[in-house]
């Protein structure tokens, strides 16, 4: 086998050093009930390096990919170009197969790109400190809930009707659990936000309110107005960013009062996947840093006076403080969040705005082609990269005659919120630098046909 | 033992190495230091070109941004230079032995990099039709096949993102079950050697954690524990093979005694690598158990994930798992979310992720258990043990090993830093193995041992690798048994001598901040 | 000048650095030492699963091989780590600044390595039906149009495999032109400070090559050389811009000459990046010049290559360039090889290689070439330029810059070592700069300066990063000049410490032998 | 620009350093005439990351590729199945983007490894001593003739027929201009091959006898007696091996007494690329070692003792000896020999061996199957991996219409012979460890329609 370096006396010199016979008597505190007798029966053999590629490549091309079709989707997921370099640097085996780094001595490489990771997080957010990363933006957010219960002391969490339907499930799910409340809304195929329902809710028994931005349906608001109401409260207003490209165009949450905003960071350097492993982004207020979940890398120096960097603060975590913790994440998502920064380091400044810019750009554009078809509407009166369109029928099956047609074109609110009627003919649609004029067209063409 | 090393000369011991002048660049030779982004970039160099965007009526609802964020841009070959010097200031499993215990730092292949990075994989979106992503859909069902059959389940969950999670969806499955059968129970019992994500998802999930008593030979006390089981218990967590590296010869007893007393059997699954192929977790009567395909299947751990935790489940958990899930229907591969569940699913607990977990890890795990197949696998168990086995009797003369009349290891060999000169600890050891060219096993865990050093040398590492490891970890004890002083500063020939954990702490910095303008030109 | 180094912290020159002690590895933490694979892999290894090979009456004619090969095999993961363990003793651009004169050290774009690997590209036989391989011979004919069209020739050769190859294609061009006219010369005239690779091809082809006398300025001399041309003269070699660094003035005028003597001018173009985009070639006269698109055109050079040398030529050349070559019929793109040659270039002068050349590097350098496009390209001309000027006018005061008053240096600055302590020479200086982290610039060439430096900075670096260059190689300078004994030991950072080149000459050991038994136990 | 570090300020500042106004002042020896002022015309500006990909892969997918289609040609090229750690280890920047090894302190990667790659070469070859590679067989062949004139001081070289007929066309350019005499002959569509024809042409001016084996027709022959007749004469034997992986189930060249064997290392480790790059192999007796032509890499020890590597015996080239160099060859094929190394490291003696023996098995399946289809004859009474057919009509036309039924059926020896008719109906089927047993039906049913 192709992965096992031991040849068969090697086996048998060390069973020798051991003093045992044989290997089965490595296994004696197995019940002997318990014990295989040889490899488990209806399962194959192994295989070639070749065998196995081919194996995948066949399974690969049953799937309609997201670079080779004119492609709309988003609703939590983004498609933009990613630079090779990137991809080339998440393969050097020293990020590749490196551990967390629990010895800093040689782990300066993972440990400094960290550190430069929170900085980019924590700006591009406009908050003062951010983590080394989460599992994505859905865990991200209800880690922030419940930071924000142990921060006010309260139970009850208000939630925009615009937030991401699965980050709300996961949300409930893990209220179920924690004895939070919830307090949530599907949203309204309109251009107006639920902030009203949201300045509303908020009492003294808040101790949160989760605000997207831009929303599910694409919709951008200013958020001061809701942190103030919460901050007069004591209550604490988080935003989440699925789409972190926005910020190059749009003010970030923390220049409008936010104190924890959490986001998905997939959109940048990590690629569709899927829906995984993509990487959450986390960042909050410095007072807060101690409530914080997750990894923290910090400056220091070491024995010389060198300046260096070391995982910290780690007294909040689940290996030192066990029940206490935090949270209980360990392993988290240290190679997505290279990549995003990795990314972000080529962008820079110039670029990230450079990019909104043409998302946004284009999107305008495409909003417009498209509801120059008959009966078709746009719902948002504003958007960053991706709208809302209401269409004359059911959007679900429209999506998939759009994919019959070759085209990938949106998420329909009805994948996203079963059931609820009211929503069923909305469309979200996502437009980024990766879709040209002639993508638009042609989606544009097989809409207006399916509709037709 | 004249162990000479594998490059053909033989070092000396006692000639001082190469103590050349300092730098003016401060690098040395291929030892290059390196700023940060902020000290080298600028708000003004971008390294992507992109196509001009038309002007259009903005609609960004007048938030545009005024304020700069603050980012700096590097080009392209700035941005590949500072990468890779940074890469090489890290030890990796690429490099050398990396026998991180409790943690399966086993070779990554390849093979699976590429697979994971096909076109047909890397680059759908989790919500296209179903219709588009079928070949996807058949990886998670033929990987859920797979760990299935391994561990003598029933089902499997796949969506949680890493092994905490994993725990996590376990103890909620555990929780929705009793929750089902109106039985609000409130404890979960957990040994003090376990890792601390365990009492952390126990107590995220809103229990209280009890401590289960151990035996003088690192295990369970089993009767201890039957003592302890009572309807306020709603299960236990076990790691099997435990974290002092022993199998738990008494789980099927106590999983019976635990079902018999109504609660749940969690298992640790972290060390799976020891068994897979000659033992299957559901045999011995377990609920629920957490894979780490970054441990035991070999996806990358990438200096802290991403990893992927899928959940086995017994008959008993299996109705609460969390969606959403693949299905299969004739040829046709289906996605059960929230929308379909009503009719299939009804009690599932809820969900954990936003989308369907880390496909990326599913596909790279799934290339590793197909490479090895059923034949592989066990193998694959067997040289794990072998080797940790190797160590601990090669070792067991110089360091303690507390645990060593327990019976074989698993794999993992756990030792003490009992014996070593006044003033040496573990960490010194830890940090003299860097100097050799390795990196450190796991220390000061389990909490159980004294200076715990837990070293898993997995599968993938050589005979010739091993022997010298040990005869360089033998080096590094016997200068700790005499008090080398050298060896108090070790490393001293890593990038960075020892860094001040406290001052880190003390004064959290952890952003990087423009700094102060230099008072007056120098 | 007070420069800090860029990670803020300032070193101190005084101080000696890490002398920790020597390991019982050999290794330095993250320097690790490494054996042949023949000291640790076996014949009984492999790191390749096959499938089973059924059996069948052999049809090998009687000559199965018995005798062992003797090739090691190893397990993937030695085998990964075994070659990322010997990266590591490599210095490379990605890793730091590599102003190695006239060899172009660019940054080698990782978008280009993605494009070549498209199974498109890579995974296509050379001899397929030229149908089934129309985007590959699009890739070739869109290349070959840029390259016309950058330097104002008539056609390209593209099969040429390096720089020396291309020159070999440019002579024969002229000789077989000369052939066709019957008019059989016998000398090509050549500068003393051209490449090596000039002579030696000039002489391959058959040619006696002599050598034309340079000004003071460090540029052709034109006087001598119009002297020298006859109707023995096949033409001459001028390296233009050339490897002293200067733009030759003259070129039009020398070009001029030597046709009007009925020679050719052959232009050696490792140089093009200081003018591409500035300066068309084929507006000086020349009639033939190779590109490396290794260097100008940034396909990395993988450690002594594969390169790829394609030769532009002009009017009075073109009938003779070689087979295979790529031609374009409304929109079918054809392949013209021996069959069809005759019809549309019979007074070809034959075939240089089995294939159609380098397409890795054609695809590689295309996708290089659009990334800049027209703009970019005189961009790059006019940074590289910039930037060797910048060192030339940074370091003419510490070092002696021979040819500083000619005018403008082009992509490179050359600097003599006349000024340094006794005993102390350029190999000092480069040995110096090796442990401040640089690779040296090329010494000892051109051979018509007293231990020349040839430093080309390449347009891919940053002024951060030539303005810590410059005042580490002035340190280094500084220490040569006061004769620093520790300077005349370095490097001392680097894996090995300088190599007797004189020993491995004298008894040459060129691969691997089984040691000799040990005489006995020791 | 993305690659371009320099900002407009730096520029500035540095021209001010300089003493220059514009960077017009650096170009003052560029005389006027020549001077552009501008972009060259014609040409497009440049252009993003994605636009140029996008570009590409529209070009990629208009080539058929021999990965997802059943693939059977050879004639020098060779698809094998390279294991993915070859291609990592290739990409790794320290081996991409380094230079010939030249400082050899900071090269001991590239050193050490040209030290096992020449090692390797010399015993697959059976030889003494190899070099660190050539630009790829068909110039290592001429290099060979052009060093066995320099020993034998003659220069009359017997060239077999079965020699590939591009390596046969390079010579002949090259013997245009160093005065070499070739005796070539077109081979026969026969199981016999030239041998007779050589010995009987050896005499005591000739330089050499080259011999390819397998040759181009896939036969394998013994080369002892060739071997005994040229040295009787004081000539030298050069073998040539195009198919290296052969070498793993038939005896080495050197074995039988070739002086000089020469290869092309593609089909291990490089893939197949359109031809090249390619990686020539070089070995020789090591009494011929001053006379090779290429790179060597020389093992001796640094100042401390420790052993090391450098580039050695350089007095032979180009850079040292000028016009009176062994070769004119500078920038050879070194990351293409090290992905041979590495490709040929993982497989090892057994790998090789068991490859081998597939490739063998694989062939000789085909052959039966295809020489069932009615008027398919097998042209050789021996053969590896690669054998002839002799078909019933002119095998370039079937070639062109088994690519219309997605089959890359083999070479046809009108495309490797033109005009000569004598050879029309041959066609050259190359079955390696990719061929599947689908494969091999897919194509024998499809040659089986063509040629009814
Ligand atoms: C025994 C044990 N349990 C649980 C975990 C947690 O797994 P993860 O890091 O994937 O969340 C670990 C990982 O370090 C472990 O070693
Ligand atoms: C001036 C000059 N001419 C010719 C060459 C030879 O080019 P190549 O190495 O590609 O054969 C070189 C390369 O080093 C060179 O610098």
């Amino acid at each position: 086998m192709r992965y096992l370096p031991l040849t068969p006396s090697d086996r048998q010199a060390m069973l020798g050093v051991i003093g045992a016979n044989s290997i089965d008597d490595l296994f004696v505190d197995v019940p002997v009930q318990a014990q295989l007798d040889g490899p488990i029966r209806g399962l194959p053999n192994h295989a070639s390096e070749m065998a196995v590629e081919r194996h995948f490549s066949n399974l690969a091309r049953r799937n309609m990919t997201a670079s080779h079709n004119p492609f709309f989707l988003g609703a939590g997921a983004y498609k933009h170009h990613v630079p090779a370099s990137v991809d080339h640097i998440i393969q050097r085996g020293e990020f590749l197969t490196a551990y967390t780094p629990y010895q800093p001595e040689i782990a300066q490489g993972t440990l400094q790109m960290l550190f430069e990771f929170q900085t980019q997080v924590a700006r591009l957010f406009g908050c003062d400190v951010a983590n080394a990363s989460m599992y994505d933006g859905s865990t991200a957010c209800w880690e922030a809930i419940g930071m924000a219960g142990r921060i006010t002391k309260r139970s009850k969490a208000v939630l925009s009707s615009g937030l991401h339907p699965h980050y709300v499930s996961v949300a409930k799910t893990m209220a179920q659990y924690t004895g939070d409340t919830l307090d949530t809304a599907l949203p309204e195929l309109s251009a107006a936000t639920d902030s009203a329902r949201l300045i509303n809710a908020i009492d003294g028994e808040t101790s949160c309110v989760v605000v997207q931005y831009p929303d599910i349906l694409g919709r951008i608001e200013d958020l001061s107005g809701i942190a103030a109401k919460a901050h007069e409260h004591g209550a604490l207003l988080i935003a989440v960013v699925t789409e972190p490209v926005a910020l190059g165009a749009i003010k970030a949450p923390g220049e409008m009062g936010a104190d924890i905003v959490v986001g998905e960071g997939q959109s940048l350097g990590v690629g569709l996947q899927f829906g995984g492993p993509y990487v959450g982004l986390f960042a909050c207020k410095e007072k807060f840093v101690r409530q914080m979940p997750g990894r923290l890398c910090g400056e220091t120096v070491d024995a010389e006076g060198k300046r260096g960097f070391v995982l910290t603060l780690s007294t909040r975590e689940q290996h030192i403080r066990r029940e206490k913790a935090t949270s209980n994440i360990c392993t988290n998502s240290g190679l997505c969040a290279l990549a995003f920064s990795v990314h972000l380091t080529l962008l820079g400044e110039k670029g990230l705005r450079g990019l909104a810019r043409l998302n946004h750009t284009l999107a305008v554009q495409a909003a417009e082609r498209l509801t120059k078809i008959p009966d078709v509407e746009l719902v948002n009166s504003s958007f960053f990269n991706e709208f809302t369109l209401k269409l004359p029928k059911e959007a679900r099956p429209v999506v998939r005659a759009l994919a019959d047609h070759k085209v990938l074109g949106g998420v329909s609110l009805g994948r996203l919120y079963p059931g609820a009627d009211a929503l069923s003919n909305g469309l979200v649609v996502a437009v980024t630098e990766v879709a040209t004029s002639e993508d638009v067209e042609t989606f544009a063409a097989a809409l207006q046909e399916i509709l037709a | 033992m004249n162990t000479i090393n594998q490059s053909g000369w033989k070092p000396e011991m006692h000639t001082a190495s190469n103590t050349g002048p300092a730098t003016y660049t401060g690098n040395k030779a291929l030892m290059l230091e390196e700023a940060l982004i902020f000290e080298i970039g600028t708000s003004g160099t971008t390294g992507v070109d992109l196509a001009d965007a038309p002007k259009v009526a903005s609609r960004l609802g007048n938030l545009e941004r005024h304020r700069d964020i603050g980012l700096p841009g590097l080009s392209e070959p700035e941005t590949v230079r500072h990468y890779t010097r940074l890469s090489r200031q890290n030890y990796a499993i690429d490099l050398g032995f990396f026998p991180l215990g409790s943690c399966t730092m086993k070779h990554n292949p390849r093979l699976n990099e590429k697979v994971a990075r096909m076109a047909g994989f890397a680059d759908i979106h989790p919500l296209q039709p179903v219709e588009t992503v079928q070949g996807a859909l058949a990886v998670i069902h033929e990987l859920a096949h797979w760990l299935i059959t391994l561990t003598g389940m029933k089902a499997v969950a796949m969506s949680p993102k890493a092994g905490a999670h994993g725990e996590l969806c376990g103890i909620l499955a555990i929780r929705a079950a009793l929750t089902a059968r109106g039985d609000a129970r409130s404890v979960i019992l957990c040994p003090e050697s376990a890792h601390g994500t365990n009492p952390a998802t126990a107590a995220f999930a809103g229990y209280a954690v009890e401590n289960i008593p151990a035996t003088s030979e690192g295990r369970v006390d089993l009767a201890a524990l039957k003592a302890r089981l009572g309807p306020d218990v709603a299960g236990v967590m076990i790691t099997n093979p435990n974290t002092c590296g022993l199998f738990e010869r008494d789980l099927r007893e106590i999983s019976d005694a635990v079902h018999a007393a109504g609660g749940y059997v969690y298992c640790d699954g972290a060390n799976f690598n020891a068994i897979v192929g000659r033992v299957r977790p559901g045999d011995l009567g377990v609920d629920a158990m957490h894979i780490n395909l970054h441990k035991t299947f070999s996806t990358p751990h990438g200096g802290g994930g991403p990893g992927s935790g899928p959940v086995v489940l017994s008959e008993a958990l299996a109705p609460y798992a969390p969606l959403p899930f693949v299905d299969k229907d004739g040829d046709h591969y289906l996605l059960v979310e929230e929308e379909t569940a009503g009719e299939h699913h009804e009690s599932t607990f809820g969900r954990m992720v936003a989308f369907h977990g880390q496909m990326g890890m599913f596909t790279r795990a799934l290339s590793y258990i197909m490479s090895h197949g059923a034949d592989g696998l066990r193998q694959v168990a067997e040289d794990a043990v072998l080797n940790a086995n190797y160590i601990l009797r090669s070792l067991e003369d110089v360091l303690e090993a507390p645990f060593a009349d327990s019976g074989p290891c698993m794999h993992e060999a756990l030792f003490s830093d009992n014996g070593m000169a006044e003033g040496f600890s573990t960490l010194d050891i830890a940090k003299g193995l860097i100097d050799e060219g390795y990196h450190p096993m796991t220390v000061y865990f389990p909490l159980v041992v004294h200076g715990a050093m837990l070293v898993e040398p997995t599968e993938t590492e050589s005979k010739a690798t091993l022997d010298q490891f040990i005869g360089a970890l033998r080096s590094v004890v016997e200068r700790a048994k005499v008090g080398d002083p050298s060896l108090k500063s070790a490393p001293h020939h890593a990038p960075r001598r020892r860094l001040d954990e406290t001052q880190a702490a003390r004064k959290p910095v952890l952003v990087w901040h423009e700094p102060e303008q230099a008072v007056a030109a120098e």
